[in-house]
């Protein structure tokens, strides 16, 4: 038979080739930074070395985790920009605060009710993703990043006009577009632009370091996986996709619906951690807040968008004390960050330094120079 | 990899950097030995101009009282900026708290205050918002208090005054989609017994065009419009119902204060305006006049209402934390009990936006609100 | 007449609209960029207008010009210092960093002017409205000349960009950069000349925007800001004349939502429509086909 | 499913033994013997393939691929016009053709990335009206692109297990969970890609990014990922651009490899005649849209049309290839090894819109 095998690609050949991601690596240093940050701030906040401001944004800062990382599955891994992951996040939210409210009333065991809020407002935001993303993920780039920002702008538009809450009896009542008529105010449980009120809140940091670590499993594995394979194969060439018999619109949606799903529980445990969140809360400045981490920790790159997220959570509140100056010091740092990053200049005297520091790796770990100057030729044949 | 890397590292850095800066702070004002009011409200963003204007009014009764008893008790004011969000005003008051917040100046915005009521309320520190009037922010918690009207309390308020003064007016309602401003809506609505000809709602702060709400009101034929709003769209709102030769009388709630501060306003578009409110820059009460001087000699603008409840929030704080006998050390839970008993025991104060304040057991103030109308640019009460 | 007065504020308000698209569109078309900054610079622009002719008394319209010189160094200083160090880097990236421009001019603008909202002197002070039908029926002069204005700032883009070498500079770039820098055109040059004109508009938008609608605070620009990109879009970004219309049909569309349908729920309506028009032509109104070569 | 023997999969894995050179040259004597290949589909009555050796591929008699009168138009542009073509279930055909001639579109209208204007297409006895570029490849229709198009970002490994996803099954709550299931099933697929990799002799290549590929690899890898959705009939565009001659000869004995062992037929456009005239059993040359030769490779040399499309009238358009490799061409041309010379004007017309 060993004629029959071709001759093999000698290993010189691929003295540019890179390597491809590695899965494990990927996922033992997510999962560590999520368990290292866990236990260092839980540390921290039980010592008193981490003050209140920092300790009370340990579940924010969770959601926000869970929010990057689920918007990098849409964004990084199925290659299409969103500019609406807020809304799902509302969807969540509301549903999610709905039902806690509800079972709230017959089960005593918070995480318990914070559990199937979750799972509820998963359920709701994948519905909302499935509904929304059904006609539109045949538009492609730019246009359909316009359109999820419109469906964005809807969903907080319809929150705004929808209310929930109890009847004398304790029975659960509903409205549209206008306010439910004679009940009382501690009885709402979404009232309009006024938006959530009354909510416990049961939110806490361990539940939030679960739900960063379930959403880190789900999209991690699903990208280890026949279908998040499919669906990076569309991003990188939509037509040799198709061409594989890969259906574009069956995988986008995948990705799409996953990712609501996930931010959607995210947004229920954001829920759960405020007694009031109004509808303007998901508007278009918190989808575009989520696309930074996810841009800033690098497209696609999972612990990248977990450190962005925290740091970029945290650093309005450490800018506190420039006062009248701090969102525009907030702006300026992100300016630069972003020019520091991305820039290739920088980036590569950054690589420069970085390669001084540590001789000692390997040579497969650098070079993409060649790849994308191969790229550059085969576009122009 | 090293991509990733670089990446990581610049943002790291930039993390690092931030935290470092953070950690040798800035020259905050809150010491042991002084009595520590704080505030969490919008300093920056689309609501800005109430969070600047609390935080003015509040710094400025701060420095009245200090330079007034320099062997009392000495108050030390921070505002810090919540973005009139829940989420970030929690984390405003928790920087406070860091601080060592000893009385809670509420926050400016409600829905931020409900949220932070909690946090007070687990906290024990006592709360008295100057600005905050959802009903939820006091409801259930003993420790706030609130200065301003409620909402309920305001769309009541309206009704009753239109019901007893312009009894035949149709009325038609533009409100805001939001807390505040539904809030308000919803109880003059079900308040109101007189006809309600047309209700229209705008969704955002920078809202331009207004027309097809005026229009609406226009053909129902309302004559009188209720704007239970902030005063920045209502700038907008009179503006175009005058270019539409449209000229109901426009009655307003507290927001609508400050239309008249705006700069460069024509006054002549605000002629006939009513509103309730607690507050007139031009009253001529010796210590609103009082107010309104140092607040113009200060910051070279006229307060507005919040302006006004901030700085009445510090006075009365003050005097009732004079009448519990307390150290300005004294611990913050402390201070919180004495001064639930002192608020609820009879306490009244009196200040620019009010006589005579008293307040219940669930935190609500009760004072009247003055019916004002503008004319020829000045706020006179009816 | 209701509908013929709906009418007129529609096209009132899409044509502020229409001439803040034209300026997104103009530079999406030359750098590929959504510049979510572009609703903040005519924030500036109406500032800038503002303190010339309130606080140093000079004619609006000289002050329209300073505004419009001012954007316009604004433009190109943004250009240059935060968008080219990352031209070439993906359209993300920049997005981000056009998001923190954003945030910048806003807190830029808080910190200057304050938050307390200045009421914007209009172009046509003292003007009457024009009333038709016995008062039933009003058209101001800010309307008319808006969307006066928007004819010809189309008319005369569309020239420059056909007629004039800059014009067709700015064109080749747009197709393929790389290509046109090989023909010799200086593609920087090129870039900032498009968001010089961009700016500029941007300043005569928000000049135009704050005479009919006279509120002016720092976040005045954003809301308009995403409309107007949401106009472009509707008609075809990169496509002039498809701005202009997708800013009128936006206008239309969201004055006859709340006057017909809903207030509550006009905006919705309005997006509801521009993901139905995207649905029909998945590239705008007037939008160019994209093609695939396999 | 699960542990299926590989063979089975690939037939052309097989113990007959006999090798590529003795079943060429009898297969050509057959053609000599009047058997029909690649003619059109009037001429098409006999059975595609005569009992021989290559019985085993040629049991079933429908042609793999029947196409008639087949014609695209691009806005008033005819790009294609009345092509007919029949092609063998494992024969290799050709199709040559000066640059814009219209080739790669046909291949776009046989994978309906275009819907064609006119005529219809026969894959396997079935009309593939209706269908889209997804469907086609579930009906067993792969191929490659003239520039390459791999999932750069993907490892060579995982652009083959992408091309078996139809043949991996798990849910994707299995794939968000992985459960046992996936486990086992994610097992089975990496033997089954390492399987492909081991034939093409790239099992050193499997963790590396495919985009980052030498040129060689990536166009063995197309191939590859093309055969892993286990397609009857195989499309290659170019498959020798811009390989050098050593390459060239190693990719022709892959191609007829490919055919032997997994019994598929080949279609393939490419500009190399050397390698067109070794290995295709059938040639159809077009020129501007329209066929305007079809036959046998020896027929097809000598053909004066094709040398008049090929060489042109002395049209003096731009060359395709680079200085260097000029010498080459010319010293190909000497051997009878055509080379696409002359492009005029169809050079400009976009096969792309």
């Amino acid at each position: 038979m060993a004629d029959r095998i071709l001759k093999s690609i000698s290993t010189r050949g691929l003295k540019n080739a890179v390597r491809g991601s590695e899965y494990k690596k990927e996922a033992l240093i997510s999962y560590g930074l999520l368990i290292a940050g866990y236990i260092v701030l839980q540390l921290g906040a039980v010592s008193g070395l981490i003050g209140r401001n920092l300790q009370g944004q340990f579940v924010p800062i969770c959601v926000y985790i869970s929010l990057a990382i689920s918007l990098n599955l849409v964004v990084g891994i199925s290659g299409e920009l969103s500019l609406g992951h807020a809304g799902f996040m509302a969807v969540g939210c509301f549903s999610g605060v709905l039902v806690a409210r509800v079972v709230g009333l017959h089960l005593g065991f918070e995480p318990a009710v914070v559990l199937i809020a979750m799972f509820f407002g998963a359920v709701m935001a994948a519905l909302a993703g499935f509904v929304i993303g059904i006609p539109i993920l045949g538009l492609r780039g730019d246009y359909l990043a316009i359109v999820t920002l419109a469906f964005g702008e809807i969903i907080v538009n319809l929150m705004n006009v929808i209310y929930f809450g109890f009847d004398g009896n304790g029975h659960l009542k509903f409205a549209f577009n206008h306010p439910i008529e004679g009940i009382e105010d501690n009885d709402r449980i979404i009232a309009g632009a006024i938006g959530a009120t009354g909510t416990k809140t049961m939110a806490t940091f361990t539940m939030g370091l679960l739900l960063c670590l379930f959403t880190v499993f789900v999209v991690l594995n699903l990208k280890n996986s026949k279908q998040g394979r499919a669906i990076m194969s569309i991003r990188d060439n939509r037509i040799a996709g198709e061409s594989i018999g890969l259906s574009v619109r069956k995988y986008k949606l995948m990705a799409f619906v996953t990712s609501a799903a996930l931010a959607g529980m995210a947004g229920a445990l954001y829920g759960l951690n405020f007694s009031t969140v109004a509808p303007l809360k998901f508007n278009f400045n918190t989808s575009v807040l989520i696309l930074v981490f996810v841009v800033l920790g690098g497209v696609g790159n999972i612990w990248g968008g977990i450190i962005a997220a925290a740091i970029l959570t945290v650093l309005p509140e450490a800018f506190r004390q420039f006062a009248d100056y701090r969102m525009l010091t907030y702006a300026v740092v992100l300016i630069l960050v972003m020019i520091a990053t991305y820039n290739p200049t920088i980036k590569s005297r950054v690589s420069a330094i970085w390669a001084k520091l540590k001789p000692v790796k390997n040579k497969d770990k650098d070079k993409d120079k060649p790849k994308k100057a191969k790229k550059a030729g085969k576009e122009g044949a | 990899m090293k991509k990733k890397f670089t990446r990581f590292a610049a943002v790291a850095m930039a993390g690092v950097m931030a935290f470092a800066l953070a950690s040798c702070g800035g020259g905050h004002p809150f010491k042991k030995d002084t009595l520590n009011l704080g505030n969490a409200g919008p300093l920056t963003g689309g609501a800005a101009i109430y969070g600047n204007a609390v935080d003015r009014g509040g710094q400025l009764a701060v420095n009245e009282i200090n330079a007034a008893n320099p062997d009392g008790v000495q108050l030390a004011w921070k505002a810090e900026d919540d973005e009139a969000d829940p989420e970030k005003s929690v984390n405003a008051y928790n920087t406070l708290m860091d601080k060592g917040l000893n009385i809670f100046i509420g926050t400016t915005t409600s829905g931020a205050g409900v949220a932070v009521a909690e946090k007070a309320d687990e906290d024990r520190v006592f709360t008295l918002t100057p600005s905050a009037s959802q009903v939820a922010v006091t409801e259930g918690h003993d420790n706030v208090f609130q200065l301003c009207f409620n909402d309920p309390n305001q769309g009541v308020a309206a009704a009753q005054y239109i019901m007893a003064n312009m009894k035949d007016k149709k009325v038609g309602i533009i409100s805001q989609q939001n807390d505040y401003s539904q809030g308000i809506k919803e109880k003059f609505v079900s308040e109101f017994k007189g006809e309600i000809v047309a209700q229209e709602v705008f969704a955002k702060d920078d809202e331009k065009d207004f027309t097809a709400q005026l229009n609406a009101m226009k053909d129902a034929g309302a004559d009188l419009v209720f704007v239970p709003i902030y005063y920045t769209p209502a700038a907008n709102i009179l503006t175009q119902a005058n270019k539409m030769g449209y000229a109901p009388t426009f009655f307003g709630v507290d927001g609508m204060d400050g239309i008249l501060t705006a700069e460069n306003f024509d006054a002549s578009l605000a002629e006939g305006v009513m509103l309730l409110t607690p507050f007139v820059a031009s009253a001529n009460e010796e210590a609103t006049q009082k107010f309104v001087k140092a607040y113009v000699d200060a910051y070279g603008e006229e307060p507005n209402q919040f302006a006004a409840d901030a700085y009445d929030c510090v006075y009365a704080v003050y005097n009732a934390f004079n009448q519990t006998g307390l150290e300005a050390t004294a611990d913050t839970a402390e201070i919180c009990e004495a001064m639930i008993k002192v608020f609820t025991g009879g306490f009244t104060a009196s200040g620019v936006t009010g006589a005579e304040m008293k307040w219940n057991a669930t935190g609500q103030v009760d004072k009247t609100p003055k019916a004002c109308v503008i004319e020829n640019g000045v706020y006179v009460q009816k | 007449m209701k509908l013929l007065t709906n009418l007129i504020s529609g096209l009132s308000l899409g044509s502020v609209y229409a001439i803040i698209a034209l300026g997104y569109t103009m530079v999406y078309g030359i750098s590929k960029m959504l510049n979510f900054a572009h609703g903040d610079v005519i924030m500036i622009g109406g500032y800038m207008s503002f303190v010339m002719s309130v606080y140093l008394g000079m004619n609006a319209w000289l002050a329209l010009l300073i505004a419009m010189f001012v954007c316009t160094c604004l433009g190109i200083l943004i250009e240059r210092l935060a968008y080219r160090p990352l031209r070439g880097t993906g359209s993300l990236a920049v997005l981000i960093t056009a998001i923190g421009v954003s945030y910048f001019l806003q807190n830029v603008a808080l910190l200057i002017w304050g938050a307390n909202p200045k009421m914007f002197t209009s172009l046509f002070e003292g003007v009457q409205p024009i009333r038709l039908a016995g008062g039933s029926l009003t058209v101001t002069a800010e309307s008319l000349f808006t969307i006066a204005a928007n004819i010809i700032v189309m008319i005369v883009l569309t020239l420059f960009v056909n007629k004039t070498k800059a014009g067709k500079a700015m064109r080749a770039v747009s197709e393929d950069n790389g290509a046109a820098q090989l023909m010799g055109i200086n593609v920087n040059q090129s870039i900032s000349l498009t968001f010089a004109i961009g700016s500029g508009l941007a300043a005569v938008a928000g000049v135009l925007m704050c005479s009919a609608y006279p509120v002016l605070t720092p976040t005045t620009g954003a809301m308009p800001g995403i409309k107007a990109f949401t106009a472009a879009v509707f008609g075809g970004i990169g496509s002039i004349p498809g701005a202009m219309i997708g800013g009128l049909i936006l206008g239309i569309i969201e004055i006859f939502a709340r006057a017909y349908v809903s207030t509550e729920l006009a905006d919705a309506i309005v997006f509801a429509c521009l993901i139905i028009v995207l649905l029909v032509k998945p590239t705008g109104l007037l939008g160019k086909k994209i093609s695939e070569k396999v | 499913m699960a542990d299926k023997d590989i063979r089975k999969e690939m037939p052309g894995v097989s113990e007959t033994g006999h090798t590529y050179e003795n079943r060429q040259e009898i297969y050509y004597n057959d053609n000599v013997g009047g058997r029909a290949v690649f003619v059109d589909a009037k001429e098409h009555d006999q059975p595609a393939v005569k009992e021989s050796v290559l019985q085993e591929r040629d049991k079933d008699k429908t042609p793999i691929l029947d196409v008639k009168d087949l014609g695209i138009d691009f806005g008033g542009l005819t790009a294609v016009d009345s092509f007919n073509l029949t092609l063998g279930r494992t024969e290799i055909g050709g199709l040559i053709g000066p640059n814009g001639a219209g080739k790669t579109t046909i291949f776009n209208m046989l994978t309906k990335v275009y819907e064609p204007t006119r005529g219809e297409i026969f894959f396997n006895g079935k009309s593939t009206k209706g269908m889209n570029t997804v469907d086609i490849n579930n009906a067993g229709m792969a191929r490659t692109f003239q520039n390459i198009r791999l999932f750069d970002k993907l490892t060579v490994e995982e652009n083959i297990k992408v091309a078996l996803h139809h043949n991996t099954d798990y849910s994707l709550i299995d794939g968000m969970l992985h459960t046992p299931k996936y486990r086992h099933e994610e097992f089975r697929i990496r033997k089954e890609a390492m399987k492909y990799l081991k034939i093409f002799g790239m099992t050193k290549t499997a963790e590396y990014k495919a985009g980052s590929l030498p040129y060689g690899a990536q166009r063995r890898l197309e191939i590859m990922r093309a055969l892993a959705t286990k397609p009857k009939l195989l499309l290659l565009d170019e498959p020798a651009a811009g390989m050098n001659p050593s390459e060239t000869t190693e990719l022709m004995n892959t191609i007829r490899e490919i055919r032997d062992r997994f019994q598929i037929a080949i279609l393939l456009i490419e500009h190399d005649m050397n390698l067109v005239m070794n290995i295709c059993e059938g040639i159809a040359v077009l020129n501007y849209g329209r066929v305007i030769a079809k036959g046998f490779p020896e027929e097809i040399q000598n053909n004066p049309k094709v040398i008049e499309a090929y060489l042109g009238k002395g049209v003096g358009a731009k060359k395709k290839k680079t200085k260097a490799n000029e010498e080459e061409i010319e010293e190909a041309l000497k051997k009878g090894k055509l080379e696409s010379k002359a492009s005029g004007k169809p050079d400009e017309r976009k096969e792309g819109e």
